[in-house]
C-alpha cells in the first residue's frame, strides 16, 4: 500500500485503541505501565510509558485513570478482572506484555474467558481483547522471545490475529475490540517500528480473512506476522531462481482462511509454510495438514515447513538470528521442492 | 486480627427476614440432598460437591446482596445459585445435562451460571472465580452502578495464587467486592490446619489493608449480619472485604468420598451446631414460630425439588449439533 | 499382552513410583493430597486418599512424609519447587491432578523446567517428572476433561508421553522417573481401570519409541492414549470391509517416534490419524504434516484426521460421547479414503 | 508490623567483614557501570537491567551465606550472581553472548547462572525464582544439608502470585528459605505506593505466620545484620523468614528508560544515602580505614571489570550448532 498518510505499527494500535474508546466508552485498557507511574497525577504526571512498547501513548492523557488502568504485576488477577468486566459489560482491552508470561495466566484465557460462552449454553459473551508482543530478534532470549499463538489456536473458543503490518493492525485491532468473542492480537516485536500508509479514518479488517500479499504460478509460501516478510523476500529471491512465488499473510490464525490458503495451493500446487514457532504441534503443521488433507490431489510435492527449530530461543545474537527462518530457508526449501524430479512444474508455464 | 468495617451495621433480621433465610438454607439442603441420592443412582455423571451443612453462609451472604449485585462461585456452587435465586429446575435439568438447563446442558454441576440473576459462574477452577469477581466489581465502579460483587472461595483456595493477585487488585483499586471464604476445615482431603499457614484466612486481610471479618458460619444470623457490614462497606466506595465464614460440610468433598480424613467425633460436633436446626431454634425461642410451620417450609423445599427434578426428567437432552453452537458468536465487525 | 500378573493401569503407576523410590531414595512425590489427610499422623491417619485417582495409595505409609508430599492448593508453587528440587540434587514426581490446571503452573513447566538446561548452557539438568490426567469421559466438561499434550509437545525441552495400557504406563513412567529430563506423563482418566499382564521386576520403556499396536497392509492408523483403543476397535471393524489396518501406538509424543510413524505408512499407503485433542495445532496434524511432508510419495490418499471437534467439551453425556473420537469416525475416514476413485490400493493385495 | 527472628544476631562484623562488603559492592557498581557503558554502545543486545543504588542488598545478605548456600535471582540479577561469587569475566562473556559465558552465550543477563556457586538462576519472569528456591530448600532439609536457599525478589513481584504460593508453601513445609524482597520503590514505571496494598512487604509475612524484617537496604551493616539473623533462623530448622530492604535503582528499568515516573529530587535523596558512600564513611570514621585503601579497593574493582571485558570480547560466540545443544541431555533410561 503506498500513497497518503504513513504510521508505524506501533502508531497503529495507538490510534486503533483511541478511536475505539472514542466510540464506545465500554471499552477499556489495562496492564503493566499501559500507563506508567500510576497514581502520580497529583504530581502532574500524566504517564510515562505508554506501554512497555510504547504503544499507548497519550491514552492516560486523553481517557483517564477510568479508562486506562496500570496494574500491579499480576497477569492472573487483571486478566481475570478482564474476563469479570467483560462478562458484566464492559469491552477490555487488556495487555500481556510479552506473550511468554502467558504461563502464569493461562487459565484466565483458556479455561475462563475462550469457554465462558459455550460453558453457559451461550447466555452469555466475552468481548475480551489481548494485546500480546512475540517474537525473537530483541535479544531476550528464551522468556521473552517465543511466538506461542499455536495455544492459542488451539483453544476452541478464543480468536488469534497475527498482523503482519500497521495497516492490518489497525483494521484487526479494531475488528477485536469490536467482536464479542475473545481475541488475541499477536504483535510482533520487529514489526513495531515498521511504517506504512494507514487511513485516518477507524476501519475493522475482518477476523478470519487472509490476503494474498503477492501474485504468483509457481508455489504458495504462506507466512504470519514477520514471516510473511521472509515470504516475500524469499520470493523476490526466487525470480532469480526463475519460480514466480505467490505469498499468501494468514493474519488470522484462528479461525483460519482455510480458502484462502487452499484455493492458491490449489493453483500452484506447492506450498512452504514458514512460521516462526516451534515445529511441534504449531501453526506450520496445522497449514501443512490443511493443505495436505483438503488440496491433496493438488500437490505436486510435499508441503514443506520452514519454522523455528525445536529448541528454545538462544541468547547470543548470531544465534538467535540463525534460530528465525530466513528468506535463505525459503528459498532453499521452494528449489529443494521444485527441483528433484522435475522443474517447475507444468503449470508454472515458466 | 480481623480488621473492622467502617459501615454500620444496620438493623436486626425482622421475623420474616429470618424466616426467609431458613426457606432458603431448606431449600439449597433439600436440593443437595437430592443431588446426593441422584449421584448415587447414577442418574447423571460428574462429581457432586455437595454444600450440605455450609447452606448458612450462601443464604446470609446472598440475603445481604441486591438482586442486581454478582456473584462468583466454586465447585461446590449449588447453595450460592440458589440463594442467589436462580431456579432450581433449571439447575437440576444441568446437573442431568437438558437443553432445558440453566447452560442447556453444556456446563454442569461445576459450571451453573445464571447472568440473569448476577450469578456469573461455578467454576471447576480453584480460585478461578476472585480475579472474575475483580472485573465484575470494576464494571460497577466504572459504571457507577453500585452494585457489588461477592466472590465465594474455599479454605484450600485461600493459598493459591490468584487469590492474593485478587485480593491486592481490588484493593488497589478500591474495587466493591466481598471476598468471602467458606473455611469448612478441608480442601479436598487436606486439613487447613496444615495447608493454610495463616491461624485464620481472615488474618490475610491484613496483607491487603482490608477489613478481615470472621462470621461463624453455622449461624445463619451471624453470617448475615458481618455480610451486610462488609457488603455495606464495599458499596459505599470504601474498597473490599475479606469475611472468612466458618462452616463445615457433612459430605466428604464429593458424592462417594468417605471421608478417612477425619473423625466421626468431629462430624457429630459440627452436626451438634447444625445450621438449620439452630436457625430453627431460634425463630422458635426468639419468635414463637410454630415447629409445624418450619415443617412447612422444609416440606415445601421438598416439593420444590420433586418439581425440580420432574422438569429436569423431562427435558430432552441438547441435539449433537449443539457440540458446535456457542463455541464464537456472531461478530460485529 | 495376555498371561502372568494382571493389574491396572493404576496399579502399574502405584508400582512404578514404588519401585522407583526404592530404587533412588532421591526420588520424591509431591501433589495436592497425594497421600490425602496430611498432618493427621498424631492422630494415627496414615493416608486417606493416596491422590485424587488412588494411585499413590500405599506410598505415604512406606516412604513416609519426607518422600511423599502433600501440598497446599498451589500448583505454580510446588510445581516451581519440584524444579528446584530438581536443579538441586533430588528427583521428583509431582502431579497436576487434571492437566486442565496447566493454566495456572504452566510457566514453571515451560519458562523454568523445560529451558533450564538450555538457557544454563548445559551446566543443570531437570529430572522431573508431571504425573498428570487427560482426557473427556467422566462427565467433569470443559475445565476438567481437555487432552492438551499438544502444548507440552509444543515445548522443547519437555518430553511428552501418553501411554495407553498399563504395561506400557509402568515402563514409561519408570522411565520418566530415571529421565534426567523433564518428562509429562499423561494418563487418560478412562483407561486408568484398565488391567493386562504387567511384569512385577522394575523395567523402563524407551520414551520416544512407538509400537506397531496390530500390523496391517492397507491403512495405517495412528494413536495415541485412549485413542489406540479406538484405532484398533475400528480396525477390527475395517476387518468386515475388507480392508487390513495396521494400528500405530505412539506412547511418546516427545520426541516422537518419526521413524515407526513413516515406517507404517510407507508401507500402507495411507493413514488416518486418531487423536482425542482439538483439532487446530494439535496431535494430530502434527503427525499429519510429518507424513505429508516425509512420506509424500508413498501416499495413495490424504492423511486424514479424526480429532475432537474445535470446541471446549460439553457436560451432557450424549454429546460428549459424541465429542470423543469414535471407532465409526475412523471406519468413515478409512473407507472415505479408500473408496472415492479405487478400492484398496494395489499394495492391500486384496 | 515486621515480626521477630529467634536467631542469635551473631557478632559485631569486623573491619575485615566490612571490607569485603566494602570490595563486593564496589564490585557490583563497577560491573553494572560498565554494563550501562556498553549497553549505550551497543557491544551486546539485550535489557539492561541494572542495580546500580542496590548494591549493599546482594552484599550483605550474601555475606550472611555458606559458599553452598542456594541463591535465586531476579531478571535485576548481576548483584546477586557476583556476590555469590560468579566470576565478572564468565558473566560479561555472557552477557557478549560468548561461548565463555556462565551460561556458553544462551542465556543472557536474565538467564546468568552457576550451579557451581548454588547460584541457581536469574529470572524473566516475575516472581518465578521463589517457587524454585521453596524446591531447593526442600533438598536441604530432606538431605539435611544445612543448607540455606536465598530467593531474591522485588517490590513488584510481591503482587504475583508466585509469592504467595511461595511464602505459604515454605511456611508449611517449614523450608530453610528466605525471602528477600528489594524494595527498590518501583515496578517498571509504576511506584510501589500504587501496586502494593500493604505498607510494606515485609507486613505479608504475618499471612503466613513467618518472621518479617526491614532493613535499611542503603545500609550494608543493615541489611547484612538482618540477613544473619534471618539465615540463622531459617538455618536452625525454624522455618522461613521474609526480609525486606528498602533500596532504590540509580538507573530507570532498563538503560535508556527515562524514567520520567519519579523526580529528580528523589533520586537525590537516595543518592544522598549512596550504600557504598556512606559505607566507606563508616570504614574511615569506625575503622579509621584510609581513603587510599578504599580508592585502591574501588581501582581494583575497575581492573577486575576491565580484564572481565577483556576476557568477554576475546571469547568467541558459539557456533551455530548450539542451537540444537542441551535442549535435552542424554536419556539414563
Ligand atoms: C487450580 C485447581 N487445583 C486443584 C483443583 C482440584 N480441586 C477441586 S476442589 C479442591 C479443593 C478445594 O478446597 P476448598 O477451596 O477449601 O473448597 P471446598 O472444596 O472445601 O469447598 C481441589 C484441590 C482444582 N479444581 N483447581
Ligand atoms: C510475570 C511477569 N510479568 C511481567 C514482567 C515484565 N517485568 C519485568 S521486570 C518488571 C518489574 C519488576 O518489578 P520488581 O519486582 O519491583 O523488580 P525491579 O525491576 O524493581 O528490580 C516487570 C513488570 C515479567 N518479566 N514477568
Ligand atoms: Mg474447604
Ligand atoms: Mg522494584
Amino acid at each position: 500500500m503506498t500513497g497518503g498518510r504513513v504510521i508505524s505499527f506501533r502508531e497503529a494500535i495507538t490510534e486503533a485503541l483511541r478511536q475505539e474508546m472514542r466510540r464506545d466508552a465500554r471499552v477499556i485498557l489495562m496492564g503493566e505501565d499501559v500507563a506508567g507511574g500510576a497514581g502520580r497525577q497529583a504530581q502532574g504526571l500524566s504517564e510515562a510509558w505508554g506501554g512497555a512498547f510504547a504503544e499507548y501513548k497519550g491514552l492516560f492523557t486523553e481517557f483517564g485513570d477510568g479508562r486506562v488502568l496500570d496494574t500491579p504485576i499480576s497477569e492472573m488477577g487483571y486478566l481475570g478482572a478482564a474476563v469479570g468486566a467483560a462478562v458484566t459489560g464492559l469491552r477490555p482491552v487488556a495487555e500481556l506484555m510479552f506473550v511468554d508470561f502467558i504461563g502464569v495466566c493461562l487459565d484466565q484465557l483458556m479455561n475462563q474467558a475462550a469457554f465462558a460462552r459455550y460453558m453457559s449454553g451461550g447466555r452469555v459473551h466475552v468481548p475480551l481483547t489481548l494485546i500480546t508482543h512475540v517474537g525473537a530478534g530483541v535479544g531476550m532470549a528464551a522468556q521473552h522471545s517465543k511466538m506461542l499463538y499455536s495455544f492459542f489456536a488451539h483453544i476452541p473458543g478464543l480468536k488469534v490475529v497475527a498482523p503482519s503490518s500497521a495497516y492490518h493492525a489497525k483494521g484487526l485491532l479494531t475488528a477485536a475490540i469490536r467482536d464479542d468473542d475473545p481475541v488475541v492480537f499477536c504483535a510482533h516485536k520487529l514489526l513495531l517500528g515498521q511504517s506504512e500508509h494507514v487511513p485516518e479514518e477507524p476501519y475493522a479488517f475482518p477476523i478470519g480473512q487472509a490476503r494474498v500479499a503477492r501474485e504468483g504460478r509457481d508455489v504458495t509460501l504462506i507466512g504470519a506476522a514477520l514471516t510473511t516478510s521472509v515470504c516475500l523476500r524469499a520470493a523476490q529471491a526466487l525470480e532469480e531462481d526463475g519460480i514466480d512465488a505467490e505469498v499468501v499473510d494468514l493474519l488470522s490464525l484462528s479461525p483460519l482462511d482455510e480458502e484462502t490458503v487452499l484455493a492458491s495451493v490449489r493453483r500452484t500446487g506447492r506450498a512452504v509454510v514458514v512460521d516462526e514457532g516451534f515445529p511441534r504441534c504449531g501453526l506450520a503443521v496445522d497449514v501443512a495438514a490443511l493443505i495436505g488433507e483438503r488440496a491433496f490431489d493438488d500437490l505436486d510435492g510435499p508441503v514443506r515447513t520452514v519454522t523455528a527449530p525445536h529448541a528454545p530461543v538462544p541468547f547470543s545474537r548470531p544465534l538467535e538470528t540463525a534460530f528465525m527462518p530466513s528468506a535463505d530457508q525459503v528459498r532453499a526449501a521452494v528449489l529443494d521442492l521444485t527441483a528433484p524430479n522435475t522443474g517447475p512444474s507444468g503449470r508454472t508455464g515458466a | 486480627m480481623s480488621g473492622e468495617t467502617r459501615a454500620a451495621a444496620g438493623a436486626p433480621p425482622s421475623r420474616d427476614d429470618v424466616l426467609r433465610l431458613y426457606a432458603t438454607m431448606a431449600l439449597i439442603r433439600a436440593f443437595d440432598q437430592r443431588v446426593a441420592t441422584l449421584v448415587l443412582k447414577g442418574a447423571f455423571s460428574g462429581v457432586g460437591h455437595l454444600c450440605v451443612g455450609q447452606e448458612a453462609v450462601a443464604a446470609g451472604v446472598c440475603a445481604a446482596l441486591r438482586d442486581d449485585d454478582y456473584v462468583t462461585s466454586t465447585h461446590r456452587g449449588h447453595g450460592h445459585c440458589l440463594a442467589k435465586g436462580v431456579d432450581p429446575g433449571e439447575m437440576m435439568a444441568e446437573l442431568f445435562g437438558k437443553a432445558t438447563g440453566t447452560c442447556h446442558g453444556k456446563g454442569g454441576s461445576m459450571h451453573i451460571a445464571d447472568f440473569r440473576r448476577g450469578m456469573l459462574g461455578a467454576n471447576g477452577i480453584v480460585g478461578a472465580g476472585l480475579p472474575i469477581a475483580c472485573g465484575a466489581a470494576l464494571t460497577a465502579k466504572l459504571t457507577d452502578s453500585g452494585r457489588v460483587t461477592v466472590a465465594f472461595f474455599g479454605d484450600g483456595a485461600s493459598n493459591i495464587g490468584a487469590f492474593h493477585e485478587s485480593l491486592n487488585l481490588a484493593a488497589v483499586w478500591k474495587l466493591p467486592v466481598v471476598f468471602v471464604c467458606e473455611n469448612n476445615r478441608y480442601g479436598e482431603a487436606t486439613p487447613v490446619e496444615y495447608a493454610l499457614s495463616a491461624e485464620h484466612v481472615a488474618d490475610r486481610a491484613a496483607s491487603y489493608r482490608m477489613p478481615g471479618l470472621i462470621a461463624d458460619g453455622q449461624d445463619v444470623l451471624d453470617v448475615y449480619g458481618k455480610a451486610r457490614e462488609a457488603v455495606a462497606h464495599a458499596r459505599s466506595g470504601a474498597g473490599p472485604v475479606l469475611l472468612e465464614c466458618e462452616t463445615y460440610r457433612y459430605f466428604g468433598h464429593f458424592v462417594g468420598d468417605p471421608a478417612r480424613y477425619r473423625s466421626a467425633e468431629e462430624v457429630e460436633w459440627y452436626r451438634a451446631r447444625d445450621c438449620i436446626i439452630r436457625c430453627a431454634e431460634y425463630l422458635r425461642e426468639r419468635h414463637g414460630v410454630a415447629v409445624k410451620q418450619l415443617d412447612e417450609i422444609g416440606a415445601e423445599a421438598e416439593r420444590r425439588l420433586d418439581a425440580a427434578v420432574a422438569f429436569a426428567e423431562s427435558g430432552t437432552a441438547p441435539g449433537l449439533a449443539a457440540i458446535l453452537e456457542d463455541v464464537y458468536g456472531e461478530a460485529r465487525a
